[in-house]
């Protein structure tokens, strides 16, 4: 029958599992990106150990698939760590083979609150939506904003960002003037951003997973909402700097919130660019990519710690409290919470240099999820 | 007591009257023939009787029952079976298979799951009755020769020992000597069974009608025994032309 | 020979669990691939009935096996049967719609009806769990003795033995008269209706019992998961079995089993060699299969045993 | 000597890896009806399908007023000169009467009024679809759809099944005009050879691929012992 | 008053929109009868070719959509002639399979040489913003698609539906054996229409970037709406599919604009509804 070995020597292998294929294929591969960013810049041996990375799609909308590579990847692979995990869904699904398997399972870019609740084995490298909110509805608030629509997508993440918003706006005194949820699948706009035309609120919040961004974006300008005076704010899912440039003038002036921007102005994050871009030359990377390459340093630090060793309770207590800079900035794992703690920025789409870029010009230091 | 009878039966298709209110009996044991020029509505009136159509206005009786609103296949468990102009085969089933199916359906048994087919013996025999050749019996019907798909379709409805036969132009296609054997075979069917014969070949039709019903436009045109409907000028113009009229 | 023909895939699956320890997930996953494959395949291959919307049926099996190992039922054997008893519900009560509107738009039914449960299943969070899917389903020890473990031993034989009665059981039908009725019906249901068929419920019929059988193949997902989500009720799980059945050859059983194997397999092999490039890979493997094989895998077998 | 209209020598032809028809050898000139006689099955059908490129030809030649047919498409066929009743009818179903006549028409004498003056029942049902007309207008309608194309040679299979008397004698006489006046040729399958004969030239019969007796269609009909041998024919 | 005219009009546009989106495939399917679920493939290839041609090689936006529009066109003669032919006489389900297996080819292929991330588009001046008529607002770019779909109809049904060319597609369609014994050109008949149904699709998915974005999974994620375009609308038509599409983009964008909460269950029970009142498409009566 088999068995899990416990080898202290060889190859160190990761489970990696994100959507390659399907509609968050992007996502996937701005993580990957990241973690072969991480390990070009570090090398691949860490702790005397070689760093091998097994890479598996999901296709980003089956759980059962998604569990199902977890399993195979822990028993017949025998990895010592699984990462990765581009959605929610697909997440929880892997969470009870963490648990058995007693592996870490470093989640780099699913961003819903509950995920590290699901098992003692989880750490994150991204953010919750949450995290990335509050801080947009306290800037709002303080800016004189006093009525808002909310505009989110009908799904877990959207329904966090909705609930942060509405609860720091209105502790805040703002005012919730419209709630709208649009469908995941073939969201059409237009009719949404009629009704915030009817609304008339000062300020329009948005979360819609990214890449949507750009059509909602052009519905926005189409519509003259700004010629009405609504202004846009939102996560910087809206704005992702995968394709923000592209988005063009309609992005200009929008505010959002978030933990990472490629405009970061940093040592660390220049550096992070550059070994980025001998990875995917002509893609800005994301913040899922910092999510990879943060995670994938997290790994790294953990096993070093463990002087190599991987059991996987050990490299969990390893990785617990360990902070560092970033390219986003200074972050924390929580020792008890095994969640990101990070700052978060506010920032202003504006034209540089010729390109578009979400400039940073606020800083809320060391947010914690309040999920 | 009728066997099958109608009263002012009616299909529109649109604007178009294909049966306009046709009262009609066929009584028990009946050989009787339903003739009339093309587009004359016969298909139509032996589609509203079996079923295959609803009618727009009128009603239809099988032994005294109202069988108007009845699905095709209870009119076939009250006993009405028919044939179709058009070859209705199942062209990936050979011969036995079909008419074993046919016999197990008339028998109650189409619903059974537990168990294979039965009734292939019987089906063998009534192959034997209407000469179906044995080489031809378990190849594909989508296969045989057209005279040999005519000959199934025949099978098939006399597979389900009707009460009331509906015969479309049973012998169109089929050679002469051939159809000729095919009706000996209708003719010798139990006295009781009502039979409607549509045709075109009146050799056939004389010889084996007790009773001709004209059909021209949807309505009846004429109604009698052979020879005074052969004798019928209208008929004559309409339908038969300057045809011999052979008496058999 | 025929009988060893017929032992041929058992002993191969059962060969399997010991000789490819490690790869029991995927074997269970193919085992109940093949369960939903042979559910369409009672229904499009023999009756002649397609549908775009089954993963309507498989979901709903997953969700109830599921919420009810959830709320603290988790004996599987009696979920199973719930589910399928659930499932075959749903089954009639659509039928008449389904049947009612006839070939295409019959067709495009089930797949406004499978959508629509999928958008109803996403709507009622507060009994699926929504996008996130079903959390915290506890399935009980098979027999009391067998515990669903990490390497999928349990899962993967209680998953083969219920394919195998299962296919047992639809092999029974199909030989039979109804069985003989449902491919007449498909062959010419004109001339069926008059040799005193009654075609819509024999389609009815059929149309339960597939949808029964899918829920099983749902509940079994859900089981040996321990976990159901939303993508069980989705388009994409009612077209890929759809394509694992036209792949093995529809209207022969086997077919199903072999499609579902060969899919499976062939995805996984694929991607776990090109996570960014298999879809081009399996696709050609698609056309190319389209194109050779008439009545798929099961067609080209039969075309090289005749050989 | 000049080719005859259409040339037939030794063929033989059959369906997928079968063979039906074996040495067949045929000619018909111009301004000349042939009756093809024989049972069911005897091959009748597949000789016409071999015509069409619709059968498969496996050996012998056919030539159509001197080009060689073997290897052509049947749409070349058709354009050659060949008018194709198929036995089966096979009106286009979604297409109207009147759309199933002018969509494969050629310029001729045959046209949508000819047609209509042949047939007045079809001029009626001009707007009916093909899948609603009753058998014997779908009959009506296949033969004027093959004359529509103003073809030098009508291949009829079972052209007057399913019409009524009077329609019969109208199409025969017809079919009689048009191969005396018109000296366009035909060949006619019927399984009532006394009705063909007397308006054929000459007949063949074929029985299991192969022709078992040829001969002036009026001699035939002289000789009721060799219908009765070859198609178990009684006359009376 | 004037909300709900704008939302009218923009839900007239989206199913406009749709329409284009999905008049390739009632030309392919219902015309001819070949499932052909790669529909959304020949509109992707169409919109990246649109994409490409605008953003990296600046060619103005009237003459992309020409480029996308033959690109797809000629994609589709390619695969017609060489594959699609041997497929017209299967089995619909064998014909799902092998398109299928197309769309995973070329979504593969695009995502290979464009990656997998969404394309988006500049549109002209003349194109963005948005004109008021009084009181009631609509953009530019849906006028402008409101005018192209117009015309692409009229022309289909004059041009291709009441024709005699499209008696004869119909004819190769009902029996293609006994179309060319009749003298029809079946396979060039066959390869036009192909051709034709292909460029609309890229046509379609050209238009679509815009307002759709692009990305390699557009065939599979807009599939479900194509089919029910088609099934709503009926075979053997394009006016009953134009219906259908204007129907359903007006129900859809009504129903997010006025009851946002029930989401995606309009646009599914709208179409049930009409498919088991009309199960034969929209204009046409049951038993006609
Ligand atoms: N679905 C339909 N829609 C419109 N007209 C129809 C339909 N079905 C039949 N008809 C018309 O009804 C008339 C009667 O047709 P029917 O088939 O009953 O004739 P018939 O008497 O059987 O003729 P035949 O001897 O040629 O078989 C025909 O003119 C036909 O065109
Ligand atoms: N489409 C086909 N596929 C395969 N075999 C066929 C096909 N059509 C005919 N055959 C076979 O060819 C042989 C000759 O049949 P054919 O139809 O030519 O006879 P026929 O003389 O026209 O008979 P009938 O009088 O019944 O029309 C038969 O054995 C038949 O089974
Ligand atoms: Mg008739
Ligand atoms: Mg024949």
């Amino acid at each position: 029958a088999p068995r899990l070995v416990q080898a202290q020597s060889g190859n160190f292998r990761i489970g990696l599992i994100l959507p390659m294929t399907g509609p968050f294929a992007s996502t996937g591969r701005q993580v990957d990106a990241g973690i072969k960013a991480w390990l070009r810049r570090n090398g691949e041996s860490v702790a005397g150990r070689r760093i091998e990375i097994l890479l598996r799609d999901d296709t980003g909308t089956q759980p059962d698939v998604t569990r199902r590579l977890a399993q195979e990847l822990v028993v017949r692979e025998r990895v010592k760590a699984l990462a990765g995990f581009g959605l929610t869904p697909l997440a929880l699904a892997a969470a009870p083979i963490a648990t058995e398997a007693k592996v870490p399972m470093v989640v780099m870019a699913a961003a819903t609150s509950v995920i590290v609740q699901r098992s003692p084995f989880i750490l994150r490298t991204s953010f919750t939506l949450p995290q990335a909110t509050a801080p947009m509805a306290q800037w709002a608030a303080a800016n004189g904003i006093r009525n808002v629509a909310t505009l989110v997508t009908d799904f877990a993440p959207g329904l966090d960002a909705e609930r942060a918003f509405k609860n720091r706006f209105t502790a805040a005194g703002g005012r919730i003037a419209l709630e709208l949820r649009t469908p995941l699948r073939n969201p059409d706009y237009a009719p949404f951003l009629q009704r915030v035309r009817d609304a008339a609120p000062e300020a329009l919040f948005i979360f819609v997973p990214s890449g949507e961004g750009a059509a909602l974006m052009k519905q926005f300008a189409e519509r003259g909402l700004a010629q009405a005076g609504i202004r846009v704010i939102g996560t910087g899912d809206v704005l992702d700097d995968d394709i923000l440039n592209e988005m063009g003038d309609v992005t200009l002036g929008a505010i959002t919130s978030h933990h990472y921007s490629a405009a970061h102005d940093s040592a660390e994050n220049r550096a992070f660019l550059e070994s980025y871009a001998q990875v995917l030359p002509n893609v800005r990377p994301n913040f899922m990519a910092v999510g990879g390459f943060d995670g994938m340093h997290l790994i790294a630090e953990a096993l070093k710690r463990t002087n190599g060793n991987d059991d996987g309770e050990r490299l969990v207590a390893a990785a617990k409290g360990l902070s560092w800079t970033s390219p986003r900035g200074p972050i924390t794992i929580d020792a008890n919470t095994r969640d990101i703690v990070q700052d978060i920025y506010i920032r202003r789409a504006e034209r540089r240099d010729g390109q578009i870029w979400n400039i940073e010009f606020d800083r809320i230091p060391q947010v914690r999820d309040e999920g | 007591m009728i066997a099958l009878g109608t009263c002012h039966l009616t299909r529109r298709f649109g604007g178009f009257t294909a049966v306009d209110a046709v009262s009609f009996n066929l009584l028990p044991g009946a050989r009787h023939a339903l003739i009339g020029p093309n587009g004359a509505g016969k298909t139509t009136f032996v589609n509203l009787l079996s079923g295959a159509l609803p009618a727009s206005e009128g009603q239809v009786m099988l032994f005294g029952q109202d069988i108007t609103h009845l699905p095709q296949h209870a009119r076939v468990r009250a006993g009405l079976a028919r044939t179709f102009q058009v070859n209705q085969l199942f062209p990936q089933f050979t011969p036995l298979e079909s008419v074993t199916l046919a016999i197990g359906e008339r028998e109650g048994q189409g619903a059974t799951w537990w168990r294979g087919a039965r009734h292939g013996a019987e089906a063998a025999r009534l192959l034997d009755d209407l000469h179906f050749p044995e080489a031809d019996r378990t190849r594909p019907t989508a296969e045989l020769p057209y005279g040999r798909q005519r000959l199934l379709e025949i099978a098939l409805a006399l597979a389900l020992k009707p009460r009331v036969l509906l015969l479309d132009e049973p012998a169109a296609g089929v050679p002469p000597a051939e159809s000729r054997e095919v009706m000996q075979a209708i003719a010798a069917l139990p006295r009781d069974v009502a039979v409607l014969l549509i045709e075109h070949d009146m050799d056939l039709v004389f010889r084996f009608a007790e009773r001709i019903t004209v059909l021209a436009f949807g309505a009846v045109l004429a109604d009698g025994e052979p020879d005074a409907i052969a004798k019928d000028p209208r008929v004559r113009e309409a339908y038969l032309g300057t045809a011999e009229v052979a008496h058999g | 020979m025929r009988i060893a023909l017929h032992a041929l895939p058992w002993l191969v699956a059962i060969g399997a669990y010991f000789a490819m320890p490690e790869q029991l997930p995927l074997l269970s996953a193919i085992a109940i691939a093949a369960l939903f494959a042979l559910s369409l395949d009672l229904l499009v291959g023999y009756a002649g009935f397609v549908t775009l919307g089954h993963a309507a049926f498989f979901g709903l099996g997953a969700y109830v096996a599921g919420i009810l190992g959830q709320q603290g039922w988790g004996e599987p054997i009696s979920g199973l049967l719930i589910a399928a008893a659930v499932a075959a519900l749903l089954g009639l009560v659509t039928a008449p719609l389904v049947l009612r509107a006839g070939e295409l738009a019959g067709l495009m039914v089930t797949l406004g009806l499978g959508l629509m449960l999928y958008e109803a299943a996403n709507k009622a969070a507060f009994l699926t769990g929504g996008a996130d899917g079903l959390q915290g389903v506890e399935i009980w020890p098979v027999f009391g003795a067998f515990r669903f473990d990490l390497w999928g031993r349990t899962a993967y034989l209680y998953s083969l033995a219920v394919l195998f009665v299962l296919f047992l059981l639809a092999q029974l039908l199909v030989r039979s008269p109804f069985g003989l009725s449902l491919r007449a019906i498909r062959e010419n249901p004109k001339r069926a209706a008059a040799i005193g068929i009654p075609v819509k419920r024999r389609l009815a019929a059929a149309y339960v019992i597939a949808a029964a059988y899918a829920g099983v193949a749902g509940a079994l997902l859900a089981q040996t998961t321990q976990f159901a989500s939303l993508d069980a009720l989705s388009f994409q799980r009612s077209a890929e079995g759809l394509l694992m059945l036209v792949l093995g050859g529809l209207g022969t059983l086997y077919g199903a089993l072999i499609g579902a194997a060969a899919f499976t397999i062939a995805h996984h092999t694929l991607s776990e060699a090109s996570p960014q490039f298999w879809q081009f890979w399996l696709g050609i493997a698609l056309v190319a299969l389209a194109l050779l094989g008439r009545g798929g895998l099961m067609g080209a077998l039969r075309r090289m045993t005749r050989r | 000597m000049a080719d005859p209209l259409l040339f037939i020598e030794n063929l033989s032809a059959g369906w997928g890896e079968g063979l039906v028809l074996e040495g067949i050898s045929l000619r018909v000139e111009e301004g000349q009806a042939l009756a093809l006689l024989g049972r069911n099955g005897a091959g009748k059908t597949t000789l016409i399908n071999t015509l069409m490129g619709i059968a498969r030809q496996r050996g012998g030649a056919i030539r159509l007023a001197g080009t060689v047919l073997d290897r052509l498409a049947p749409e070349r066929r058709a354009t050659l000169g060949l008018g194709w009743v198929p036995q089966e009818r096979a009106v286009f179903r979604s297409l109207t009467v009147a759309e199933n006549l002018t969509a494969v028409a050629r310029p001729g004498r045959w046209d949508e009024k000819a047609v209509y003056a042949l047939f007045p029942r079809l001029a009626e049902r001009r707007r009916n679809l093909g899948s609603q007309l009753s058998g014997g207008e779908q009959q009506m309608l296949a033969i004027g759809r093959a004359l529509m194309l103003n073809p030098r040679l009508l291949l009829l299979d079972e052209p007057l099944e399913g019409l009524a008397p009077v329609i019969v004698q109208g199409l025969l006489f017809a079919i009689q005009r048009l191969v005396r006046d018109e000296g366009m040729a035909a060949i006619l399958i019927e399984q009532h050879a006394t009705q063909i004969l007397p308006i054929t030239d000459q007949a063949v019969i074929l029985d299991r691929g192969r022709i078992v007796a040829k001969g002036a269609s009026s001699q035939m009909l002289a000789e009721p012992a060799l219908l009765e041998r070859h198609l178990g024919l009684s006359l009376h | 008053m004037t909300a709900f005219l704008s939302v009218l009009l923009d839900g007239f546009a989206s199913g406009m929109l749709l329409f284009v989106l999905s008049v390739g495939l009632s030309v392919t399917l219902g015309l001819m009868n070949v499932v052909n679920l790669a529909h959304g493939a020949f509109g992707m290839v169409g919109g990246y070719v649109c994409v490409v041609l605008l953003n990296r090689m600046g060619v103005p936006f009237p003459l992309a959509l020409a480029g996308a529009t033959v690109a797809a066109g000629v994609l589709g003669l390619v695969l017609e002639r060489t594959l699609y032919v041997r497929l017209y006489r299967r089995d619909h389900l064998e014909q799902v399979l092998f398109s299928i297996g197309l769309v995973f080819v070329l979504g593969a292929a695009v995502d290979w040489f464009m990656g997998a991330r969404q394309q988006l588009i500049q549109l002209p001046d003349w194109l963005s913003g948005r004109v008021e008529f009084w009181g009631v607002g609509l953009g530019r770019y849906r006028i402008f698609l409101i005018a192209v779909c117009g015309a692409l109809v009229a022309a289909l049904h004059l041009g291709l539906v009441r024709t005699r060319f499209g008696a004869q597609l119909r004819a190769a369609v009902d029996d293609g054996v006994v179309a060319r014994g009749m003298g029809l050109p079946v396979p060039r008949l066959f390869a036009l229409t192909f051709t034709l149904g292909s460029a609309l699709a890229g046509l379609g998915g050209a238009l679509g970037v815009e307002v759709l974005g692009l990305d390699p999974t557009f065939p599979l994620k807009y599939m479900v709406y194509f089919l029910i375009v088609v099934a709503v609308g009926g075979t053997n038509t394009v006016i009953g599919p134009f219906v259908a599409a204007l129907l359903l983009g007006i129900v859809d964008v009504l129903g997010k604009y006025y009851v946002p909460e029930v989401g995606a269950f309009i646009i599914y029970t709208a179409m049930v509804v009409l498919l088991l009142a009309r199960p034969h498409g929209l204009l046409k009566r049951a038993d006609a």
